[in-house]
């Protein structure tokens, strides 16, 4: 396995005493596995935190900051955190106007964020939850899992972040959150699988002429394969099912996100993100903000997705509000 | 089943998720993310030491609600909260503070189980799931419990490999392997595996 | 091979079209194939410039804007930019007050933009150049082509930029980027080859245990091959490497990056960030400022590469000086 | 050599470089940054088409500094600057304004070219690089010349082959393949090589 590691066990701890080491202004417990603002709790605010398994980087802990989150947990590798993690991180960004927590929809997200929620209850602390499932390759429905929670994440955590600082109220900021995540669509394709320190190879093999569609952000095989095709088509197959899966009308602005899986280099980023606008361009929709990078990633896959967000002028104000976190800064 | 035999059946756990956690790794990386045995290994590892540590417990349900509290805070993902759950609902289930109990008491305990990990997650039989081995385990379970607590756990241990093996041809509807849709079929999913490990520790350490 | 591409000959200028579509502040002249900041050239005030070949993004397009980089002139992949390129650049950020070109030490950049800079005094501009050779896996010799320029270009335009930004004159913003140069080393490990668009395949092969020690952003081989160590002795190799080969006296401060080559996720990155840090320090260096991220890569390749530069209170003011480009940003 | 002579040898190395060019890319692969026949190709297209869709040149010397000025300003990297100087310089060694030109008359201008390209790239023999072709050719060509220009040109692809062998044994000293240091040893320098294509292809218009 080529990896920069010691001990394959140890990634997430090691990585956070990077993160320690590197950002004073950030307050990481590597024993509890949670990273907080160094100024948290702060009175009166609503703390927002969110959390997820490892491997995404920098989601969660580079979006710890001002204007962003309060505190992040993350997990081991594509495993979500436990509930006694999420109930300290909570506790620890906990300013008496209650917390809001940013659960990616996957189902052991969701249960360890739900019984953390519950002891945080316990502790007289007043959780609300936004539950993120954007990802449209995977189909809606009540009898499955769901849709998954991927690059709207970023956007959802901007938001609610930004609105928590300003000093809205809980259900406020929550609905926010809620409201971003509705209004958001995402979808992914990987040339490459991903190889985490425990497995030691990758997840599934590809040929070196195929592409999976489809795929999520933990290395699980995606909802078909094809022949590799130029990014101009893969640009139009990805839109193209965003734009049929959600309606994000004609004539309204967006935030566009087009985003690395972790092995993609910026210059095909950026060629994709100039055939991604111009289709949206094409089917009436004003990109008003846009980012091009690698923010919600799967360890080393090579793939990119496209996160799409209608945004009013709320949610673009919040968006342009300060942010001063290690992964993204402005106005500050 | 006394607080010893019920130590045992948790080590047996232990031991076997060990010794099968690249196995279970494996398929989890075909149908999900590739943590399943690392995950449940890491658990039962921190439950054999905190058993191992904590004085010996006077109730047989006090070592399944203390395996299935430390399973909840560290294994996370999916399987932590479904297994830690179950082991605390089976624990609770128990009487409280009896050092021995029968096989029909240890049924009823089974299958509330069951019930706390349908509760949590939703899934139903068929979703290839936990629930498809567990299922299956507990009916056997149930309708051999007279037979005494051996034949019974071996019941419970075939059924759950049937239930196991049933997994393959179906389509994933919960967890991970749902992503996937008609994808996931052909695969053997990862969590009914590892309860068929659970309940052949069980049998193994009644034989 | 597994890029998202459409024809491998026209990546540079289609990923261009994407920069020019995702940063309004930018001034993106595709055919030309130069990056531009939008209110360039600014009467009176030094032009910074900085180009070689693409394939290190975001390096150089993405330090383009406010306290660093007027233009950036990005050449085929990993080929320097042509004269005629270069020229253009200059001519469009020559606010009357001169123009510095960093260039970074390899042969074929040094000849383009001397021919360049002299084509510019054809023009009646002045150029000053600033040449980085920080790259201590090469042994430095006049007899060779000597030392390649990596990681430091970074903090070189980070200076040069700020010092410009600030009204300084010609000589003293080429004087401090060379200061920066000087007081610089970097050292890069590699865990896989990478492969060009045009190739089509990896540069080289590597076996599945082994690393290449000491190799550059180009993709070339390094100076030695082993088997793949823990991430702790890489560190312990890298900083060695860094410390042996430029007088970066113990007790001064220090600007470190810990840089991915493209490849490598940033929860590698940030292990990798610790490890360095507890061995620089106890090497009795004080960490004042730090980047951890992919800044200066090499397309796909797995690897990292550490740089030191040894900061005193000027360097650290213009580090900490505001910047407003699309990969580093802080202060405004 | 009159002007549609010198017109058919650029056409051929361009021919040449388009037909090698994977090979020069190949060999710099394993000791630069694998680019030097698309770089090579990307030039002498250019140079074709702006021969092609210029009026014809007058002078002999007016083809080669076309030529040289349109790969300076089309290839970038090490290669543009060096083959763009090296034909330049041969162009303007060549007498002004003449429509033909002799072999003698041409080796000096060959000769003119290789002290454009040490000048501006400080390479010395046996530094693997563009100049363990070109120094051999151009002394061959020299030698040969008063027995007429295809004989010349005969010689120095030949001498131009044996430099191109000879930099495999060379440790490089300039250029992207100095980094390797000794690992450079074993491989042929892509620039000789191409060095090599270009009086092969002054060979095979003079035959
Ligand atoms: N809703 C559910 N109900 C029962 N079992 C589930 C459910 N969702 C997932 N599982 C089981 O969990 C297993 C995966 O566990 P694990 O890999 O540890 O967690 P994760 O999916 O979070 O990575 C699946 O193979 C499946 O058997
Ligand atoms: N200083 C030099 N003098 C002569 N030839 C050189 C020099 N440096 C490099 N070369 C030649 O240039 C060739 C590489 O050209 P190319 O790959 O196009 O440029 P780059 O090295 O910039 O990628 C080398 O094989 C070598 O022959
Ligand atoms: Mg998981
Ligand atoms: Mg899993
Ligand atoms: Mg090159
Ligand atoms: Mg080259």
């Amino acid at each position: 396995m080529k990896k920069f590691v010691n001990d394959p066990s140890a990634v997430v701890r090691e990585a956070l005493a990077g993160v320690a080491a590197a950002h004073s202004d950030l307050r990481v417990d590597i024993e509890q596995q949670i990273v907080v603002r160094a100024d948290a709790p702060r009175s009166g605010k609503v703390g927002v935190l969110s959390g997820g398994g490892s491997g995404h980087e920098p989601l969660h802990g580079g979006f710890v900051g001002l204007g962003m989150l309060d505190a992040a947990c993350p997990g081991e590798v594509f495993t979500s955190p436990v509930p006694d993690q999420i109930l300290a991180a909570t506790q620890a960004v906990d300013g008496g106007a209650g917390v809001v927590h940013i659960v990616k929809n996957y189902t052991g997200d969701v249960m360890n964020f739900q019984m953390a929620a519950e002891l945080a209850a316990d502790e007289g602390i007043e959780v609300r939850s936004v539950l993120v499932d954007d990802d449209v390759a995977v189909e809606d429905s009540t009898w499955t899992a769901g849709r998954r929670g991927t690059g709207a994440t970023l956007i959802v955590e901007k938001v609610t972040g930004a609105l928590a600082e300003a000093g809205a109220a809980a259900d406020a900021v929550a609905a926010a959150g809620s409201r971003v995540n509705e209004q958001s669509a995402s979808f992914a394709v990987a040339l490459t699988a991903c190889t985490t320190p425990a497995a030691g190879k990758p997840g599934f093999d590809l040929p070196d002429d195929e592409m999976e569609i489809g795929v999520g952000i933990h290395g699980e095989p995606g909802r078909r394969r094809e022949k590799l095709r130029p990014a101009r088509e893969i640009a139009a197959m990805t839109v193209e099912a965003i734009l049929g899966a959600k309606p994000l009308a004609a004539g309204s602005e967006a935030i566009v996100l087009v985003n690395g899986l972790g092995g993609t280099p910026l210059i095909e980023l950026y060629l994709l993100y100039g055939e991604v606008a111009a289709l949206l361009g094409k089917a009436g929709l004003r990109v008003a903000r846009n980012l091009v990078g690698n923010y919600v990633t799967s360890l080393d896959m090579a793939g990119m997705s496209v996160t799409v967000c209608r945004a009013d002028a709320e949610i673009l104000r919040l968006w342009d509000a300060p942010v001063r976190t290690p992964a993204l800064r402005w106005g500050v | 089943m006394d607080v010893a035999l019920a130590r045992s059946w948790i080590a047996a756990i232990a031991a076997a998720v060990a010794e099968q956690a690249d196995y279970l790794t494996q398929l989890d990386s075909a149908i999900g993310d590739a943590d399943h045995g690392v995950n449940l290994n890491r658990g039962f590892t921190a439950v054999a030491a905190a058993l191992s540590s904590a004085a010996e417990p006077a109730a047989v349900g006090d070592v399944f609600v203390k395996t299935g509290t430390t399973l909840v805070s560290k294994v996370g993902g999916a399987a932590g909260p479904l297994y830690g759950t179950a082991f605390r609902a089976i624990g609770k289930a128990l009487p409280a503070g009896s050092s021995t109990v029968d096989a029909a008491e240890l049924g009823v305990a089974l299958r509330a189980g069951l019930a706390a990990v349908q509760k949590l997650g939703a899934a139903v039989p068929g979703d290839k799931t936990i629930v498809d081995a567990y299922g299956p385990a507990v009916a056997a379970f149930e309708k051999a419990a007279e037979e005494g607590l051996a034949v019974a756990a071996r019941a419970a241990a075939e059924a759950a490999a049937e239930g196991m093996r049933a997994t393959i041809e179906m389509v994933a509807r919960k967890g991970r392997a749902s992503y996937l849709g008609p994808r996931s079929v052909g695969h053997q999913d990862p969590g009914a595996t590892s309860t068929w490990l659970v309940f052949q520790a069980l049998a193994d350490v009644t034989r």
